[in-house]
């Protein structure tokens, strides 16, 4: 393990250890520092917001596939996205038309799933139709 | 909808409960909802019921008139109006020239104001902050001004049986026009920034048509039912007060849907401020009571009627007196009842946020739903 | 009333608690939960002329999970208390609670011997920290009250309070 | 607005009333076999007109004012939707000294400006109308809010629940003769 490789786990370890703390710090500072439990009346603390209703009937029921897809598209795009950063990182070395090139058939390649799914309509929203009448 | 969708549990209800930033108060929607769309709509209400015509039968006929402010408090003064028309109308007391111009002038400032408060709340619906801090920055201007005539700045108790109890003065007509002068460079600015903005078009256009039947078999009325084709406004069918000496005119659109209430409701400001300014062109001097105010009021046996036009329809007091200084029975016969009640109808079908932009285009204040 | 005291949280250190004292103090987050006219008059606070954001209360949340300050703008009636109730429950710690009118103070004008609807006051089943009387009170009040809540968090005044000469 | 028209058509329906001599006499009492279902066991030694008197404006606010017998309010609406008019108000007033709740329908219509009164009585006891929800939808509310504060029952009403009061709520607030109980 030579004196460069050790280095750069150290940095992978320091921006993974960053990360954690990040997303758990802020659980465990709210939990000590917040008083304990809730002064309730009614103690519906713990109900599902429903405007200050009860809820009507449970949440587990058969519902349209199309909200599934929307979040697939979320998915192409946060993909996209995600992979943006390295690929900021790996061409930095001034504007060559090769790595241009590059980044644009990366980028092209997932954009076309979202055109596939414009051409599918699924942005459309319209309605599922039951078949077992 | 077919049957099968609805009894084999694909459908959940959606409570668009009491405490929702779309409804505007407490009114609640129980939804029925199959994915986004809207199987059925079933507003229920009572939420904010404070026994306005319960608390009639045990105030006299004066100690009444602070109540009718808190009715529908975006457009009070309408209100004050009806009370007092009625009891006036049964009492056969003659109201003094200045003060029914007087009446007039307050009366469309308050509309204006009303619209206004509609205006920011219905864009906060659709998604829009900025036109809210415009439209309140322009209602304060109005608020300023009638709160140096009237005292309140919202919940107004100004008219008398036979008057008003206050005189304006040179700085409240100078205001006046000062403020209409503002106003008639912000509305373009307010189309600019809002009506033709693409994603309103799109928000609004023929989203929740609603068809003359319809309106006719609910009962709705104002801005709702003049979105839909219909010229019915109270205060040109059914004139009262001093509307016959001022020339304005009645905006109607045909589309009926909610881009044509939305602009119904733009162009009667511009109504509004004609009439305010032939009001005050016109403004005759005299006293502002009648002269000899009857000290306790006792309107004769029957029954009697008055429809004013308040900002969202015509609003009507179905007065019941047995002769005593107190009210035997009061109906208030609040507009936004009627144009609620066609929101089940109407919103069949429909994805929820286009309810939500209907709902927003019909006007809804809760408390005089719910009286 | 039958709700429970406030309970302390697991690290108290009197410095820490000063300071979380004077965050929570000037970013309260009410909750839009406007029933009548005073409702009005607190969207017109929150409006450009009276700007309540110039005290960090300016974010409205619909949600009950995110609010501190429940500001009871209007009347609470007998079918709505249960309503009033779940969303105080609701809400995390630490909560305060604002009777914002005469209707939420005692019933206001619809209290009167016979009346069958209006629950009288909004301390009848909330524990509620700071009245603002008024029908509807003024937006000055209303930022008045904000302040006298942020007293009662933080324990001093720091804006200047109006003498009325 | 013309109402000899209007006045026909609804004139079988209102109910004979044995009106003061001195009341204008043109209207000759015509007592067709039509009106068998009326209650005619009154026999009509005073003069005795139907209950439609034109109203004047100014002084009372509508234009036409009619007592209706309870089951002919139905009939009513049929008559004045298709005139075109639209239902402004269900009023309930109790009567407690009567010992009778009368139910006030007002009418209205946009071109050209009228206003049209049904009014009809009901025993205080059991006080029950038929709904005139279906031949005008928006009688619903209108309709529940006066059961919610009189305790009228409307027959056929699709659903008769307490719209204003909450669900469970068993008493009538307007009555004359209610106490509060807590």
């Amino acid at each position: 393990m030579d004196q460069k490789s050790l280095i750069d786990l150290l940095y992978i370890a320091a921006f993974f250890l960053g990360g954690l703390g990040f997303a758990l710090g802020p659980l465990v500072l709210a939990n000590i520092l917040a008083p304990c439990g809730t002064r309730n009346i009614s103690n519906k603390s713990k109900q599902y917001i429903e405007c200050g209703m009860v809820p009507i009937g449970g949440a587990r029921i058969r519902f349209g596939a199309v909200y599934y897809l929307y979040a697939l598209m979320f998915l192409a795009f946060d993909v996209d996205v995600l992979f943006l950063f390295p690929v900021a990182v790996a061409y930095n070395h001034g504007l060559v038309i090769r790595d241009f090139i590059e980044v644009v058939i990366f980028v092209g390649i997932l954009a076309l799933s979202i055109i596939y799914a414009w051409r599918k309509g699924v942005f459309q929203w319209n309605r599922k139709v039951y078949n077992h009448q | 909808m077919n049957k099968a969708a609805i009894d084999n549990q694909e459908t959940f209800v959606l409570n668009l409960g009491p405490q929702h930033p779309a409804t505007h108060g407490v009114l609640r929607v129980k939804l029925t909802m199959d994915g986004e769309y809207i199987v059925h709509a079933e507003p229920v209400l009572g939420y904010i019921h404070r026994m306005h015509e319960k608390m009639a039968e045990n105030r006299t006929w004066a100690q009444y008139m602070p109540n009718t402010g808190r009715m529908d408090y975006l457009s009070a003064l309408s209100y004050n109006h009806g009370y007092a028309a009625v009891v006036e109308r049964a009492m056969g007391i003659e109201v003094p020239e200045r003060a029914e111009y007087l009446r007039v002038i307050t009366v469309e400032l308050n509309r204006i104001s009303s619209h206004l408060v509609w205006f920011g709340a219905f864009i906060l619906d659709l998604g829009g902050f900025t036109p809210l801090l415009y439209a309140f920055d322009d209602r304060e201007k109005i608020l300023d001004l009638l709160e140096s005539v009237t005292g309140s700045r919202l919940t107004y108790c100004y008219f008398r049986f036979g008057g008003v109890y206050n005189d304006i003065d040179e700085n409240f007509v100078d205001g006046t026009r000062e403020f209409i002068k503002t106003m008639r460079k912000s509305i373009p600015m307010y189309h600019d920034l809002v009506t033709k903005n693409i994603i309103l078009m799109k928000r609004l256009n023929d989203i929740g048509p609603i068809s003359k039947e319809t309106i006719r078999k609910y009962g709705a009325t104002g801005p709702v039912a003049r979105g839909s084709g219909i010229d019915y406004d109270v205060r040109k069918n059914e004139p009262y007060s001093i509307y016959p000496e001022f020339d304005f005119d009645v905006p109607v659109y045909h589309e009926g849907d909610s881009m044509a209430r939305y602009m119904v409701r733009m162009d009667e400001i511009e109504q509004s401020m004609r009439i305010i300014e032939q009001a005050l062109d016109k403004l005759p001097d005299g006293p502002v009571m009648v002269a000899k105010a009857p000290k306790i009021i006792k309107p004769p046996k029957g029954d009697y009627y008055q429809a004013v036009e308040a900002a969202r329809g015509s609003f009507g007091i179905r007065m019941v007196s047995d002769g005593t200084n107190k009210a035997y029975r009061l109906k208030l016969r609040s507009p936004t009842f009627s144009n609620l009640s066609l929101f089940s109808e109407a919103c069949e079908g429909m994805l929820l946020p286009d309810a939500l932009a209907l709902m927003g285009s019909l006007d809804l204040v809760i408390p005089e739903i719910d009286r | 009333m039958e709700s429970q005291s406030l309970q302390p949280s697991i690290v108290q250190f009197a410095p820490l608690d000063k300071l979380l004292a004077l965050g929570r103090a000037n970013s309260l987050w009410p909750m839009t939960f406007g029933l009548a006219c005073c409702a009005i008059e607190m969207m017109a606070t929150g409006a450009s002329r009276f700007d309540l954001s110039r005290f960090g209360a300016e974010v409205f949340r619909p949600s009950p999970r995110q609010c501190d300050v429940m500001i009871v703008a209007g009347t609470i009636n007998h079918k709505m208390a249960p309503a009033v109730k779940t969303l105080y429950d609701q809400m995390p710690e630490p909560k305060w609670v604002i009777a914002m009118g005469n209707c939420a103070i005692s019933g206001g004008p619809f209290a009167f011997p016979g009346q069958y609807a209006v629950v009288e006051g909004a301390d009848k089943f909330l524990p509620v920290d700071v009245y603002i009387p008024g029908c509807p009170p003024r937006p000055e009040a209303l930022i008045e009250g904000i302040l006298e809540l942020e007293e009662k968090i933080t324990g001093s005044r720091r804006w200047p309070r109006v003498k009325c000469e | 607005m013309d109402f000899a028209k209007l006045k026909e058509q609804l004139r079988p329906l209102a109910i004979l009333e044995d009106v003061v001599a001195e009341e204008t006499a043109d209207v000759e009492v015509e007592q067709e076999e039509g009106a068998a279902d009326l209650d005619a066991q009154s026999v009509p030694e005073p003069q005795q007109l139907p209950a439609i008197n034109e109203v004047d404006h100014q002084a009372k606010g509508f234009d036409l004012d009619v007592k209706v017998e309870a089951d002919k309010v139905v009939e009513a609406a049929k008559i004045l939707d298709e005139q075109g008019f639209f239902l402004e108000a269900v009023t309930g007033v109790d009567w407690l000294k009567e010992n009778q709740l009368e139910v006030v329908y007002d009418y209205c219509m946009w071109q050209p400006q009228c206003r049209v009164v049904i009014r009809t009585r009901l025993d205080r006891e059991n006080p029950v109308i038929p709904t005139i929800s279906a031949v005008i939808p928006g009688a619903n509310w209108h309709e529940r809010e006066t059961h919610d504060f009189f305790g009228i029952k409307f027959s056929g009403h699709p659903n008769l629940i307490p719209i204003l009061l909450p669900e469970d709520s068993d008493f009538h607030p307007l009555l004359k003769d209610f106490k509060v109980n807590e």
